[in-house]
């Protein structure tokens, strides 16, 4: 198998991105580990020392930790950075994920998150000694309520599912103070995952309601299911094709006739930032993804926040406590009795609030307006220079992102997961593969406003390079990748017998 | 790239949508400013939290948030750019290093706990909980929640939030005023056999070691599963794990994870490897590639909401992976042996100071315990101790009315004992 | 080309260190630079701005910086993201450099170097706002001092060259001071370049002292050449053969008894701290390499320090200013009319200072003492297991280094240099190359304390494969690395016709 | 590994060495510190540098190190393993990244001072410029050096101490009272046909720009080389660079380098290309792999101590490689734009409160200048600005015994207005 390695560099000329170079190898901690060795070194003890057991009662002494790691310190920093070296990063280049606005993540939000006084702030302290850390957090606040043109801010959510649930819930709060908390939530079968998951976790069925011909909320098929017992309607806009929802003043007139309310997934903000406000087209309440509009890093996988904001009649359910001003002081509210109550410990993640107002302040208003502009113009850029090879999944104007389908390809006998798989041999992260579901093996390209011309017009060559392959050689792009260390994994059998953790052979 | 598009400005890009969505006027937020302008922002904010927030000044509280030393290399790992900049590691071939180390992350957590399977991360323990009761809703058929009074109260708040509206009834059950363990009576008089999951936390809120094996059988005599939180990791380097539980819903933050307000930590929910499929959040497993290596990849994703939808384990997508590996690197540091004499030395310090004060409660502790303040309120004594530049313990009548006058105090390995003499003389 | 490319797996399969990835290719700064572009915001400016020329006159006012790159920040984080993993690194693996002492640089020395208050002290800030730098230096002189088992020590000299220079002047100013500077320094053919460089630039004829048939400085050549118009010699010890200088006391007499002082190289002292000091075995005049024996990072090549070490007798000569306690206070003495003046502006490289401090603080006396152990331990640990395919240049017992000729490997054809380049196929950086002169064909290992006996062993194991591979394939070796994005770099015509900047084309 | 080896404990490793060369005692250091108790240590040596030691504390000191605002992707960068933990890159095939940016370092350093070649660095300014004066000799094969007073008075104190014993005699020349610029008449007084080389600074110590193509003409009129030195490299921003010049000796420390009581720094030796192999220091070439792609390794090393030892131009080794990276970063975040914009905006800021102030010389200056105290000393100034918790300038008298009661101060991007009209109001 060894010698028979394609090399992207073998298989064609047109990789211009990448060359193929050693790259560490490691095992795992626990086949490194060897007994006695230690990494770490504890201060005198200035107190005598306890016996475990004497203290804590035989039956509630630990003896060991079994076949924890033993390593040196050396061992970890090389364990950890050679692990690094196989990941791609935001850093490393493009990282065109749709629906996950993988822009760049500035460094200075990192410094500002590490501050000592944030960094070590106790949520416990008394709130006269923590005035800093809720200035913070009222500032942001009051910035996310202008973005969205919403009256309130609540910063507790952990992310945007969770952010998801605590609007569900205020809804229900709502709906229930006016006698009847209803049946069902009306979710787009162009939604996101977490908006049904959402629905079913608040106690509400969900019922889908299928797009129109254009991928959009249909006003007539909305007619025909909304009634009494819809609570509200989870609506993302931009919608998951990245086309803005051009009826949405109509969808919330027919819902707020119907007595229900629009939620807005607001996963796609960095759309409509400084040019279009959620609160001014209808919306009730909605949430944000910090860790996309706002900049916070990924981290691979999180974390993450997800701020809700609300309309007024919405405010009194939010969760507490709540930031109030007691004279020249922040003070934390908890005498809230319509609150739908908590739905985190303490005030939310902290630290990623930190950074994204880190980033609101380093653009200002000017700023983000700016960046959702050029948000756009790179998603438009991509598609004009892509259309030619790829069929585009529905005509209307791209907003931050644009999404193709693989239905050329397919004929040929490849589809969307394998293109993915073969852009990484041309040196990018793929696409989100296969989402949204109303498009047939989906190709699904956000750019975002960081990424420079020259870098996507290296990404657009390398997909129109892979659409020629196709033509030619469909068999290469089916088996790729070929330049990783590790080439394409066997998720079936990770699935069919899990092994999720290491065990002493 | 204007011409390419064919357009003559970017104001064109929104030509077509309805003008009464456009906002025509500017945010009304002040103009961009530098780096440097940011830092002398967030450092006065920094300021003015201005006790107990550095490394160097003392604070004794505890009660779910812990002051512990960070390892340099914490933050040097996870400052570089492929762990702090990547996304969710779909793409396995290019996230080999994020996978691997979650897999390390799983691993170790069992370890930890005792349990067979761990996930990936939860947002923390106080969604964990109510995640783990859903979970053992799921696995028993039953609906019927018993949550420990001795449980955090705030994740107690957020189980009743989440509860209220899916139809999961929970109930309370209490503690011994003297020893500060579960009221066992209490519990056996309240479990039936509509009781999905019984929940206690261990060290529980007054830091006191619960009896695992007594609650298990009695929740298992009944049906129900046992639910064990935990709060303070670092009581797993010298306590007995909770191998007796069914589902483990834990905090990690005190593995050098700094408090930072409330967060980001990092949650986490092990099981049984026969409860696998009910699991939420995600999982790593390992498989191969086609060349025959080893490699690692996100799997059983049937319980995930993007591929289950309304019928997913849990809607949660982005979990809090930054944070799991930070406490991944902090397990790797310590090991085994750092790991035991780093909880020995908390126990050493708490023991130091319980041992000056007046102990409400009988039961054994980790690194945190419940004092009576005697005639002085507890917000006497912290305003006392704030004189002197201490930040004292929590005052648990905000959370236990019955608890007046008594104080939660918490010792770490950063707490030095000078500062505790002084703590001591305040209640002297 | 490219399709021949040979991978290391495809060679042999005895490659375990490694595999192939891909690796992000970048052009350089200028090439990626587009007009317009910044990376940068400054402040708001809180005082009228002015204009240049008009301050600073039309002639003296400039227009531009002809060409000077023009990047947005993302361009910066990716370039120099991508060209550093083009880099091997300590924290990558094994590092085996002969006489650089490649060891782990523990990160805390990093953090406690980045300490606003030391990271932000200005050097003319007066001695009373400066009194923890100050603390900071008087420590490590005083640690310094007792690992050498000399009675002063002088923070000024930024690298071991520049130390030496120090210590050179310092010898010559107190020959002056005796009436007779004299003529020449004593050098013995296996010593490093910088020490006849450094003679030279001290104004004194260099005199090459041939070692004797064991590698070391024979003292019946000494004799032999030792006279009045020698100032000192300057003796590596352990030497560059990684061999302690059994006659060392004996060296130091004879030069004593003709008025000549002993000047000790300490770049290996790695291999004698906690374990011997040279002002115990007659040395006079010494520096240290703080980024080797103290291991602050080298950082591709620099920043260091070289202290210097002296007896009482060189003391009034040392550079000025010197610390000095008054009263409870530390202060910077000028006044000192013997000493041959300033090698540098202020006080030395103060951050590598505190690194090198905060690493004796780490390993404490018994630590630094185990950690010398751990090094001659590694060292003889692999010389031992590499003796029986590699010839060993000289029989004595190695210190914390071993050097290896290429003689058998020379008779299949393949040197030193194609050894260390294939050494890289197999996932480690090449030990030091053809140093010392006295060898030829030197293959000098420096493992360090800080390796495991797993990297070793793969070190080990891959010198043993590519000994085997020589007899078997030598034109492989003869043409490696293959495996790297770069391979054999020309260095021949990058001499010839030197291209030192880049220019517009 | 002692079986391997054949022995029983490590001390037999050392047996063979003669008893009377080893310590028969433990060092006397004290034991082992834990990483907290060290970060405590330098934490609190940091704190007793109280005022001017943070980037938000006031100081008006310059005077060859200059506090300005650091990016924060220098740090991020230089702290990359892959840069940080490298050794110098002779190992052309897995040091390209390091090869790279020294590369990209000299063609900025080159188009900054306007000259045809720049080495990697040097250890700093004041060791560049005896480096450059002995560069001298060996073009010119002359040895006398004649130096302006209004360079740095440090540098020309290592200038002295390497000068006197390498047989290289050392004059000074003067300045004008009343411009603080070079004293024209000295020099031509001073020069000789001994003279290798003329070393002024601009600007000068005194913040003075010097007027290089006259004293260029004058150097060359007498077969004299041109030295020039820069220690404020932020004004090349839009100063024009000396062109004329035939060597430059310069420091980088206010790209992005703390002033970190004065260290580690990052000099720089750049010239005209015919010196190229007369420069001292590493050089970094273009060239190419046996594949064709171009690559860039270490060049002329026939210049350096390794090969040519005793005859090398040099006895520089290590140099300051990750500083002088720093300085990259620094100039590829500002770039073109940027750094002019910076360069205004210091001198804008020196200007505004030079305005204010009683200037000691007519010479046009850039960031820093010289005042009069009037009646009260600079010492007494300096205590008044204390007291208000501001770091003043740096009294002349110290170096220049001519310029009593006066004071050099230094504006940068980071001084803030009213802290400027504090001093302002204290010279008053
Ligand atoms: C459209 C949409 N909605 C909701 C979510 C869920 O947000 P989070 O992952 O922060 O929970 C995502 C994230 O992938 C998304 O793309
Ligand atoms: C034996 C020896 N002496 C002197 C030096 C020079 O030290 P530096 O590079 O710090 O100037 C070195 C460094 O390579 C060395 O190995």
């Amino acid at each position: 198998m060894a010698t028979s390695v394609k090399h992207p560099l073998d298989v064609n000329a047109s990789v211009k991105k990448v060359r193929s170079h050693i790259s560490q190898n490691e095992q795992l901690l626990f086949e490194i580990s060897s007994p006695g060795k230690i990494g770490y070194q504890l201060p005198q003890l200035d107190v005598p020392a306890v016996d475990p057991a004497a203290v804590l009662g035989a039956a509630n002494a630990r003896t060991e930790i079994e076949s924890f790691p033993e390593v040196s310190e050396v061992d970890v920093i090389r364990h950890f950075t050679r692990l690094s070296t196989w990941n791609y990063a935001i850093d490393l280049g493009m990282y065109p994920l749709g629906s996950c606005t993988m822009k760049y993540n500035p460094r200075v939000n990192e410094a500002a998150a590490r501050v000592d006084g944030l960094a070590w702030a106790h949520p416990y302290q008394p709130d006269h000694l923590s005035q800093g850390a809720m200035e913070v957090m009222a500032e942001l606040e009051k910035c996310l309520a202008e973005i969205t043109g919403m009256d309130a801010v609540t910063l507790q959510p952990a992310a945007g599912a969770h952010g998801e649930h605590t609007g569900i819930l205020l809804v229900r709060a709502y709906l229930e103070a006016q006698g009847n908390p209803r049946k069902k939530i009306l979710v787009p079968d162009s939604a996101h995952g977490t908006n049904p998951a959402t629905a079913h976790m608040a106690g509400y069925s969900v019922e889908n309601v299928a797009s129109n011909d254009r991928g959009m909320v249909d006003t007539e098929t909305l007619l025909r299911v909304v009634n009494e017992d819809v609570a509200a309607m989870m609506v993302t806009n931009p919608n998951t094709l990245g086309v803005f929802e051009e009826h949405i003043a109509d969808v919330a007139k027919i819902l707020h006739d119907k007595g229900c309310l629009l939620y807005m997934d607001g996963a796609n903000m960095n759309a409509l930032t400084g040019i279009s406000r959620p609160g001014d087209f209808g919306v009730d309440v909605m949430h944000l993804n910090l860790h996309k509009t706002f900049s916070t890093p990924h981290g691979g996988g999180g974390p993450g926040s997800g701020p809700v904001a609300v309309k007024k009649i919405l405010e009194p359910f939010l969760p507490l406590p709540r930031l109030k001003r007691e004279g020249d002081q922040w003070a934390w509210e908890y005498n809230r009795p319509d609150s739908v109550g908590r739905v985190r410990a303490f005030y939310g993640n902290f630290g990623v609030l930190v950074r994204a107002l880190a980033y609101i302040m380093a653009h200002g208003g000017p700023g983000l307006r700016r960046a959702t502009y050029d948000a756009l113009l790179n998603a438009n850029y991509i598609r004009k220079r892509m259309e030619p090879y790829y069929e585009i999944a529905y005509k209307d104007p791209s907003m931050h992102e644009c999404v193709f389908s693989d239905a050329r390809q397919k004929k040929l006998g490849v589809d969307t997961g394998s293109i993915a798989k073969r852009l990484i041999d041309y040196g990018f992260h793929p696409y989100t593969v296969s989402f949204p579901l109303i498009v047939h093996g989906a190709l699904m390209i956000e750019p975002t406003e960081t990424e420079s011309k020259r870098e996507m017009d290296l990404f657009v060559d390398a997909m129109i390079a892979i659409a020629k392959e196709i033509e030619e050689d469909p068999e290469t792009v089916k088996h790729a990748p070929y330049s990783t260390r590790t080439s394409r994994v066997d998720e079936v059998t990770a699935a069919r017998k899990p092994i999720v953790r290491w065990k002493t052979t | 790239m204007l011409d390419t598009i064919g357009i003559s400005s970017v104001e064109d890009l929104t030509s077509h949508l309805p003008d009464e969505v456009l906002l025509h006027r500017p945010l009304n937020i002040a103009d961009g400013k530098s780096e440097y302008e940011i830092l002398d922002y967030f450092g006065a904010r920094g300021a003015e939290n201005s006790l107990g927030s550095t490394p160097a000044r003392p604070s004794f509280l505890g009660a779910g948030v812990y002051r512990h030393y960070r390892p340099v290399l914490v933050d040097t790992i996870v400052s570089r750019s492929e762990f702090l900049t990547s996304y969710t590691p779909y793409q396995a071939e290019i996230a080999q290093g994020t996978l691997t180390a979650i897999f390390e992350f799983q691993t170790m957590v069992c370890q930890l706990t005792g349990m067979d399977v761990a996930n990936a991360s939860m947002y923390d323990a106080s969604t964990a909980v109510p995640e783990a009761a859903m979970m053992a809703m799921r696995v028993t058929g039953r609906s019927h929640v018993l949550a420990a009074r001795g449980v955090h109260p705030e994740y107690r708040e957020v189980l009743h939030t989440y509860a209220k509206y899916s139809g999961m009834p929970v109930d309370e059950f209490g503690f011994s005023g003297e020893t500060g363990l579960i009221d066992v009576k209490d519990l056996e008089s309240k479990i039936t056999k509509d009781t999905a999951a019984v929940i206690l936390q261990s060290p529980n809120f007054f830091g006191v070691i619960e009896n695992v094996k007594q609650a298990a059988e009695i929740a298992h005599a009944n049906g129900a599963l046992l639910v064990v939180v935990f709060s303070e990791a670092v009581s797993l380097g010298i306590v007995e794990p909770p191998r007796d539980a069914d589902i483990v819903a834990g905090e990690l933050q005190s593995f050098a994870i700094p408090p930072s307000y409330g967060g980001p930590f990092a949650g986490v929910i092990a099981c049984k490897e026969k409860f696998i499929r009910q699991i939420p959040g995600r999982l790593v497993g390992e498989t191969k590639d086609d060349k025959g290596n080893r490699a690692f990849c996100l799997t059983l994703a049937t319980r995930e909401q993007h591929i289950r939808r309304e019928k997913a384990t849990s809607n949660i997508c982005t979990n809090q992976a930054l944070i799991a590996l930070m406490a991944t690197v902090y397990m790797s540091v310590y090991g085994k042996q750092g790991l035991r004499e780093l909880a020995v030395q908390n126990l050493s310090k708490a023991q130091y100071l319980a041992g000056k004060l007046n102990r409400r409660f009988t039961g054994a502790t980790f690194n945190e315990f419940v004092v009576s303040t005697g005639k002085k309120s507890a917000a006497q004594v912290n305003s006392e101790l704030e004189a002197k530049g201490i930040v004292g313990g929590l005052d648990l009548e905000r959370f236990y009315p019955e608890l007046k006058n008594t104080m939660l105090l918490c010792c770490t390995e950063m707490s030095k004992r000078d500062h505790m003499d002084q703590v001591a003389q305040v209640f002297a």
